[in-house]
């Protein structure tokens, strides 16, 4: 079932708790981030994609995966917008489409060996409870 | 006089059946609406849509009152007692009172009698808040013919009304 | 028994044509009560008053029903007729068949039956009123202001050329506030302190102004016209009708740790001292926590040297007790701790300072001596970052959700003047928003980018910290959507402005009502700006909003004019639509108290004598002169004790009876 | 004594032919609680039920009724009269103790000047009183000389087994069971007398184990001494918790008190009477005042009205007659068996 | 209880004798084990009829407004009141309304294990009850009657109030005799408030217009209440435009509860007693609790009377209150 835009904002602000309505595009997360460089869209770009329904855009983007769950924009974000929030929620949203995540935990071990590189977050993912 | 021991007689059929009557007999029902309006806001609204000449239904008939939180839930009940069928409150937009906090009060004491005229089972949207600046003229006949609407669609009240009071 | 009269209005054809005022007049005659009926084409016309006046008197009616216009319009003009006629002014009911009948019913059959109800309505409310009477109060010729910044001396200064004696109770040890610590002042960069002094020394000097100077007001009771202050005045262990302020025994007072207040703490100061060169009263105060003789008994080095005799370690508290007419709060602000934001380091790194810190480094009379000097080391900075909005905006409950409303023109004020002076300086700015309404504001802030050269980035800094001996700012350029690392040697951060801490407690005390924000409320956002909703209390300055120095100063000279308007005035008259309280039903529950918005009711336990049965017991009795008549106390008294003269229960349920026939 | 029997499971019927002709009251269960009202079919009747909340004295003195409409009509007002009742009905299921309070109003509503709403509703009204089944802790009928065994009114039954015996004890009874012919059976044999007499001797037994059946009116009636009463100190502690709610009054079959009050619809007004309670603070209120202004002279009022004002006037009869309905409902727990043991003669205690 | 009971006797009287109060307001032992009535002790002597049992559920916080008043004066002692956990809620409420002088009074607090309910007792068949036994297990009566005996687990005949208790520990208390560990909140109190909220409109139309049409206007519930307490009720002053003696229309029943309920709305500490007084068994609570409910819901959890000097709900608001319009719909189906 494809969902429309409202409902999609709609779940990313059920999931992430967080109205992104709520920002007043100062960047205080971008320059508060430590994977900036890593991602291909900042923070607070992917706040104002959000709050646009720019959502298909994200969800095939690796950007999610880069967020490194460190929560100093959550902690800075002085509108209370939670972007790591978002950004998870996203990934979420990424994870339900696919119908859980891509690896399971016994894949792991093979996957660091494979890629030195592989962000992290991925292999929590692994971990997590959409995974089949 | 019929000797009267159970006192209460189902009223709402009695009503109804008296209501049907009238409707029959009389001319077409018109609803009874009382207005209260705030003299600050509401009522300089009311006066702003006479003057831009925004009609509504003349079945609403305003009451001046100094502020919103003026009015007691007494005087709502009084109105069902003599037969009104809608009643509606009228004050300035919260945080804009005349007396600074007046409307906040009336928001929480309204919000409290709604839910309990609800509760024992009068038809939702017989009462009604609505705020209304002195500026907002249109809005203020916009809501007035909303609320005949609405009542006028909810029909006569037989819930709540002393039968004494029905001619 | 009530003798009315309905007189009924056509305003030309506006009522006329959509309601049969014929009908009106009929229905009207047999009413219950009315004894005359009359129609009239301008009712509000000379000759339609001398209807109503005739008859009021050839009729012996007391009391009237004007089917009219909205009583917005004509109220009071029947009101004064009626008065003319020697009938009460609140014995006149308006059945507004105008506005809220003929001008919106095309149908005259609808239209007339309403007016009908209107004036029905309006002759059962009118059978129930009784004849009120204003009351008066007295008006006390003194003004307070609470709080000697720029507000305060703007208000007191006025109020006092208009001749009305005005004390100024400041808690700081001189006058001049925040103003006073400022170097210069935009947009025109005038020094602050060139034009504050002449103020400064004018209110001590003008006569009609009393300055209580180190002194805070404890208790206000009464109400408008006539408040009674008690004002603490804390002993400055130094003579102040004696001290010459020559300042000898600042040189030679051995305790030297105390942190210097004007310089915003960044150097240090003796425990005798005088705030700064131009502070008025120019008397030196003793710090008590760092004098050495206060504490130990030992030393008393100042009294030696002190030629005046001026020093008294024995000083007490002592207590002013005054009644004031008005009393206009003007508390000013603070700015907020900026240690809360840890991501800039304000607490680690000597380099990072508020704006307020910058003024005093840039000020000739600061620690630096206005050479714009590093605070760490002394050095020369060659690069300066600003950060914007911090703690402004911010509802993550570090800071303000408001918009501080000076910072971003101070912040371009401060990087002109260093990119002015030193124009080796490398300037930053990071900024979310750059608002500059104004006349000349935003002029003054393109000249800073332009002519200047300052470096606005638009984005927020992430974080500072220090590094080799200067500091690293993260920052996002928003434009050129990339995160930037700079090195600087200095940050100075734009931290939002709060209200004075005292700012909750004074209010409280002069039950002036205040918002989540702690600025006070005023009695309209639009139309009654510097009024605060109780009656007599004025609002000056940021107690009320953040604003800069021109607005402060017009705001001042605004409340000025409403005190002075108000102490114009021998007696006041009060609406004499307020509540009253029926002592035989009163529970003394204190309800209606709470609900006050002007503190008018109070409690009284005395006799009470209900037909013979008697009880010494606690009733609300409310102040006339207080109350503004909303009704808010008489809907959460249970007993119905509570009720309003001009709206009561009874009148408000009649009309209700009259609607609903 | 003739006496009229008819099966328990057939009362559906016999109700029926009543309510045929003449409106029917009797107790009738509404939200879990029992109060005198028109019959319906299917109403149904429950001889185990003791007491309705309310005693019957409604059916004769209503709570609430219009005595006179006042309309207006501009200047002119015209007055109209509410006529008495003028309906036959019957009220059944009535036990002894009730019976016995309409006599104590009877007193009072039927001596000059005799209110002809009362009367009239009287001699409309046909009593059928009904024997008590289970007689409860709280009654004491006995200590005001009702015999609950003879029931009274203008028929009395008794309940034996299956059966319903009923026995007129005036015309109107007579015409009542005359009218009844062919649903109720002829019944006056020896076997079902003693059927009755069965039934009534086992009822006194239950009598005379009842707690109160010792209680006495010593101390109280005409030879009383009405000053001593008055001054007892302990009425202070007596009515000490007294909430002055009208509980005990409005539940009693012998309170009379009313108050004409009117109400304003608007197009003219209704003047009616309502029950009021001696409890109440604002009983007969007047200009100055009440006249008793606490709560003790209010309680001692009540009391003093049952046990020595009322016999005073009426020969010696007590306007109580021992349902104990204000023991089981009065909010606190106080009632007029504690009165009469605390102020009445030694055997009391 | 038994304990308890003994306990607390023998303290009131210790008190009386040494001279701390001059006057007991307790329970007063009744012509039937169940028929205990609230009582002003003056004398020491009078104390031997003072009692505490399974039917001391009324609440004495209400006589203390007229016997905290009445006893000031030089030399006179404190009056002594016994309050059960919940009864500490109104003596609280009623401090905050100034109602009672706190100075004057002595409060015995005393655990309470749950009151019962003689009506629920005969509801249970039981007829000419002459005498009830608390059973040695504690948790069942035993009931004698002229018919026969039997018994009743105490738990199926509590009052109504005690269905849910809002916990056993005293809000406000000098003294404590109490056996009871507080264990919070027992049973779901809006469950009856939650079953109406369920059905529609018509429904509980005529489920109050059955249980309204009972009330015999005796003003019980209004007498016993002690948010109820004004000194003259609107519905008896004459003046106040809305006085009726009886419910002459049925208008004025629901007129009569609906206000009732308003003017105790965010007072109210559902104490229980219009329920456990009502002679017709209306369940009033219902009303009071729905305010509680809706007050809760909207403004957060508030419980009148949980501590002296609160600010009540309806004399307090937020900027961002519910709208009524909405509140009507969150309030039900």
């Amino acid at each position: 079932m494809k969902l429309d835009e409202k409902e999609i904002a709609g779940i990313i602000k059920e999931i992430s708790g967080s109205d992104v309505k709520k920002c007043m595009k100062c960047g205080k997360c971008s320059a508060t981030c430590p994977a900036y460089g890593e991602m291909k869209f900042h923070p607070h770009q992917f706040v104002t994609m959000v709050a646009r329904g720019k959502i298909d855009e994200l969800l095939k983007d690796e950007t999610v995966t880069r967020c490194l769950s460190c929560f100093a924009c959550v902690e800075r974000c002085p509108r209370g917008v939670e972007p790591a929030n978002v950004v998870a929620a996203v990934r979420v949203l990424a994870e339900r489409e696919q119908g859980g995540s891509n690896f399971v935990p016994d894949e792991v071990p093979a996957l660091i060996i494979a890629d030195k590189e592989i962000p992290q977050q991925a292999l929590v993912s692994a971990f997590r409870r959409y995974r089949k | 006089m019929s000797v009267n021991v159970s006192v209460n007689e189902p009223a709402v059929k009695a009503a109804a059946e008296n209501a049907a009557g009238a409707n029959t007999e009389n001319k077409e029902w018109r609803p009874r609406i009382v207005a209260f309006c705030c003299n600050w806001c509401s009522y300089a609204g009311a006066d702003l849509a006479g003057s831009s000449r925004l009609s509504y239904p003349a079945d609403v008939k305003i009451i001046r009152v100094p502020c919103s939180c003026r009015v007691n839930p007494m005087f709502i009940l009084k109105a069902f007692e003599r037969g009104a069928d809608g009643v509606i409150l009228c004050g300035c937009h919260p945080g804009d009172c005349h007396y600074s906090t007046g409307n906040y009060y009336t928001r929480r004491r309204m919000a409290l009698l709604f839910s309990m005229l609800d509760y024992i089972g009068v038809e939702r949207g017989r009462t009604r808040v609505e705020w209304v600046s002195a500026a907002e003229g249109a809005r203020f006949s916009a809501v007035m013919n909303d609320f005949v609407a609405k009542i006028t669609e909810l029909g006569e009240n037989v819930k709540v009304g002393d039968l004494r009071c029905k001619k | 028994m009530q003798r009315l009269g309905v007189f009924v209005c056509w305003c030309g054809s506006n009522i006329a044509a959509t309601v049969d005022v014929d009908r009106v007049v009929a229905e009207a005659k047999v009413q219950p009560g009315v004894v005359f009926a009359q129609d009239y084409q301008y009712m509000c016309s000379e000759a339609g008053q001398n209807i109503i006046k005739d008859a009021i008197k050839q009729y012996g009616l007391n009391g009237i029903v004007v089917c009219s216009c909205s009583p917005r319009m004509h109220e009071a003009t029947f009101r004064k007729a009626a008065e003319a006629a020697g009938l009460n002014p609140y014995m006149v009911e308006i059945a507004n068949i105008r506005e809220h009948c003929s001008w919106i019913h095309k149908d005259k059959e609808a239209g007339t039956e309403k007016a009908c109800v209107l004036m029905r309505a309006a002759v059962a409310k009118v059978l129930l009123n009784t004849p009120l009477k204003a009351g008066e109060s007295k008006v006390v010729k003194r003004a307070l202001v609470i709080g000697g910044g720029i507000a305060g001396i703007q208000t007191a200064l006025d109020i006092a050329d208009a001749g009305f004696p005005v004390d100024i109770v400041e808690k700081n040890a001189t006058i001049g506030g925040r103003m006073a610590q400022l170097d210069k002042t935009f947009p025109t960069l005038d020094c602050s302190s060139c034009i504050l002094t002449p103020k400064m020394v004018e209110a001590k000097t003008n006569e009609n102004i009393r300055l209580i100077t180190y002194a805070e007001v404890e208790e206000v009771s009464g109400f408008v016209g006539s408040f009674k202050a008690k004002i603490r005045k804390k002993a400055r262990f130094v003579k102040e009708d004696v001290c010459t302020g020559c300042g000898v025994c600042m040189s030679k007072c051995p305790s030297k740790k105390g942190l210097n207040e004007f310089n915003m703490g960044l150097n240090n100061r003796p425990a005798i001292y005088i705030p700064f060169a131009q502070a008025i009263p120019n008397v030196a105060v003793i710090d008590k926590t760092q004098c050495i003789k206060l504490n130990t008994g030992k030393c008393g080095l100042c009294e030696k040297v002190c030629t005046a005799g001026a020093i008294d370690y024995t000083q007490q508290d002592e207590f002013i007790e005054e009644e004031y007419g008005a009393i206009v709060m003007a508390t000013g602000f603070r700015p907020i701790d900026a240690s809360k934001f840890d991501e800039y380091s304000y607490s680690t790194c000597k380099d990072v300072v508020t704006s307020l810190e910058l003024e005093r480094i840039m000020n000739a009379a600061g620690p630096t001596g206005g050479v714009l000097l590093r605070p760490s080391d002394g050095k020369h900075p060659h690069s300066i970052v600003f950060v914007q909005c911090v703690g402004s905006r911010d509802v993550s409950g570090r800071g303000k959700p408001y918009c501080s409303k000076i910072c971003c023109m101070y912040t371009a004020k401060h990087a002109m003047l260093i990119r002015d002076k030193y124009p080796d300086v490398e300037v930053h700015v990071f900024y979310i928003d750059v608002r500059t309404p104004g006349k000349n504001f935003d002029e003054f802030y393109r000249r800073a980018a332009e002519q200047y050269d300052v470096d606005y980035i638009k984005g927020q800094v992430g974080k500072v910290w220090e590094e080799d001996g200067h500091l690293v700012v993260r920052g996002v350029d928003l434009i050129a959507n990339e995160q930037i690392v700079l090195n600087t040697d200095m940050v100075v951060l734009a931290t939002a402005i709060e209200p004075d801490p005292t700012a909750r407690k004074v209010a409280n005390m002069l039950t002036a009502s205040i918002d989540t924000n702690d600025f006070i409320t005023e009695a309209h956002p639009k139309l009654r700006p510097v009024e605060s909703p109780t009656a007599g209390i004025f609002l000056s300055g940021v107690c009320q909003g953040p604003k800069d120095i021109p607005e402060t100063v017009s705001q001042a000279g605004a409340a000025a004019s409403k005190v002075i308007g108000l102490l114009s005035k021998n007696k006041l008259t009060t609406n004499p639509c307020v509540a009253h309280s029926d002592e035989l039903l009163c529970n003394g529950c204190s309800c209606c108290e709470k609900v006050c918005p002007y503190g008018a009711i109070s409690y009284d336990t005395h006799l009470i004598n209900d037909h013979g049965v008697k009880e010494t017991r606690r009733v609300a009795l409310v102040n006339e002169a207080l109350c503004q008549g909303c009704g808010a106390c008489t809907v959460v008294c249970p007993s119905g004790a509570m009720d309003l003269k001009g709206f009561s229960n009874k009148q408000i349920m009649a009309e209700v009876e009259a609607i609903c026939l | 004594m003739a006496v009229k029997i008819i099966p328990l499971n057939e009362l559906e019927k016999l109700f029926a032919a009543v309510a045929l002709t003449k409106k029917l009251y009797l107790p009738v269960e509404k939200a879990g609680q029992y109060d005198y009202a028109p019959w319906e079919p299917g109403t149904g009747y429950d001889p185990e039920v003791l007491h309705t909340v309310k005693s019957a004295k409604g059916v004769f003195f209503p709570q609430s009724e219009d005595l006179v409409r006042y309309k207006r009509d501009g200047f002119s007002l015209s007055i109209a009269q509410v006529a008495p009742e003028d309906e036959d009905f019957v009220v059944f299921g009535v036990h002894a103790c009730d019976v016995a309070g309409f006599e104590v109003l009877d007193r009072v509503f039927l001596s000059d000047p005799v209110d002809t709403y009362y009367k009239a509703r009287r001699e409309h009204g046909t009593v059928v009183s009904v024997m008590c089944a289970k007689p409860e802790e709280t009654c004491f009928c006995g200590t005001f000389g009702i015999d609950a065994e003879q029931p009274g009114g203008d028929v009395q039954s008794w309940i034996s087994g299956d059966t319903l015996y009923m026995e007129a004890l005036t015309q109107k009874g007579e015409a009542l069971l005359d009218q009844l012919d062919g649903i109720i059976m002829d019944g006056n044999d020896a076997e079902n007398r003693k059927a009755v007499n069965d039934a009534a001797e086992e009822h006194k037994e239950i009598m005379r184990k009842l707690p109160l059946a010792d209680l006495t009116t010593d101390g109280f009636g005409k030879e009383a001494d009405l000053l001593t009463l008055f001054g007892r100190p302990e009425w202070k502690e007596l009515s000490s918790s007294c909430l002055g709610c009208g509980t005990c009054t409005y539940v009693c079959p012998t309170c009379q008190c009313y108050d004409i009050r009117e109400y304003d619809t608007g197009h003219g007004i209704s003047r009616f009477r309502v029950w009021d309670s001696c409890m109440y603070s604002d009983f007969t209120m007047m200009a100055h005042g009440s006249p008793r202004p606490d709560q003790l002279q209010r309680f001692r009022q009540r009391f003093m009205h049952k046990l020595k004002y009322y016999p005073d006037n009426y020969d010696g009869a007590f306007s109580c007659v021992g349902c104990g309905r204000c023991l089981q409902k009065c909010p606190i727990s106080m009632n007029i068996v504690k009165v009469m043991k605390k102020l009445g003669g030694a055997d009391n205690d | 209880m038994q304990k308890v009971s003994e306990k607390v006797i023998a303290r009131a009287r210790e008190l009386m004798h040494d001279g701390t109060v001059s006057k007991v307001v307790g329970w007063k032992a009744g012509e039937f084990f169940y028929d205990c009535e609230p009582n002003v002790f003056e004398t020491e002597e009078s104390l031997k009829d003072l009692v505490y049992n399974r039917f001391c559920g009324a609440n004495l916080s209400k006589y203390m407004i007229k016997n905290s008043i009445a006893s000031g004066g030089e030399g006179a002692g404190k009056v002594l009141v016994l309050l059960k956990p919940c009864d500490t809620y109104s003596f609280n409420q009623l401090l905050t309304e100034h109602r009672i002088d706190r100075e004057n009074v002595y409060i015995l607090g005393v655990g309470c294990e749950g009151m019962c309910d003689i009506d629920r007792i005969r509801e249970r068949g039981f007829k000419g009850i002459t005498g009830v036994l608390e059973a040695d297990s504690g948790n069942e009566l035993v009931i004698t009657t002229l018919y026969g005996e039997g018994k009743v687990n105490i738990d199926d005949v509590l009052l109504n109030k005690c269905d849910s208790c809002k916990g056993k520990a005293h809000k406000i208390y000098d003294e404590l005799i109490s056996d009871n560990e507080d264990e919070g909140p027992r049973g779901d109190r809006f469950e009856g408030v939650r079953e109406l909220e369920a059905m529609s409109p018509e429904q509980r139309f005529a489920f109050w217009q059955a249980e309204l049409s009972k009330c015999i206007r005796c003003n019980a519930c209004r007498n016993a209440c002690p948010a109820c307490s004004c000194r003259k009720c609107v519905f008896d002053n004459n003046a106040s435009g809305i006085a009726s003696k009886a419910n002459t229309d049925s208008f004025e029943e629901k007129m009569f509860h609906i206000i009732r309920a308003f003017h105790v709305a965010g007072r109210c500490t559902d104490c229980g007693e219009c329920t456990r007084v009502c002679p017709q068994g209306i369940p009033l609570h219902l009303f009071n609790r729905k305010y509680i409910k809706d007050i809760n819901d909207f403004y957060g959890e508030y419980a009148a009377g949980e501590e002296a000097g609160q600010r009540g709900p309806l004399i307090s608001f937020t900027e961002q209150d519910i709208e009524p319009g909405h509140a009507v719909v969150k309030g039900g189906n």
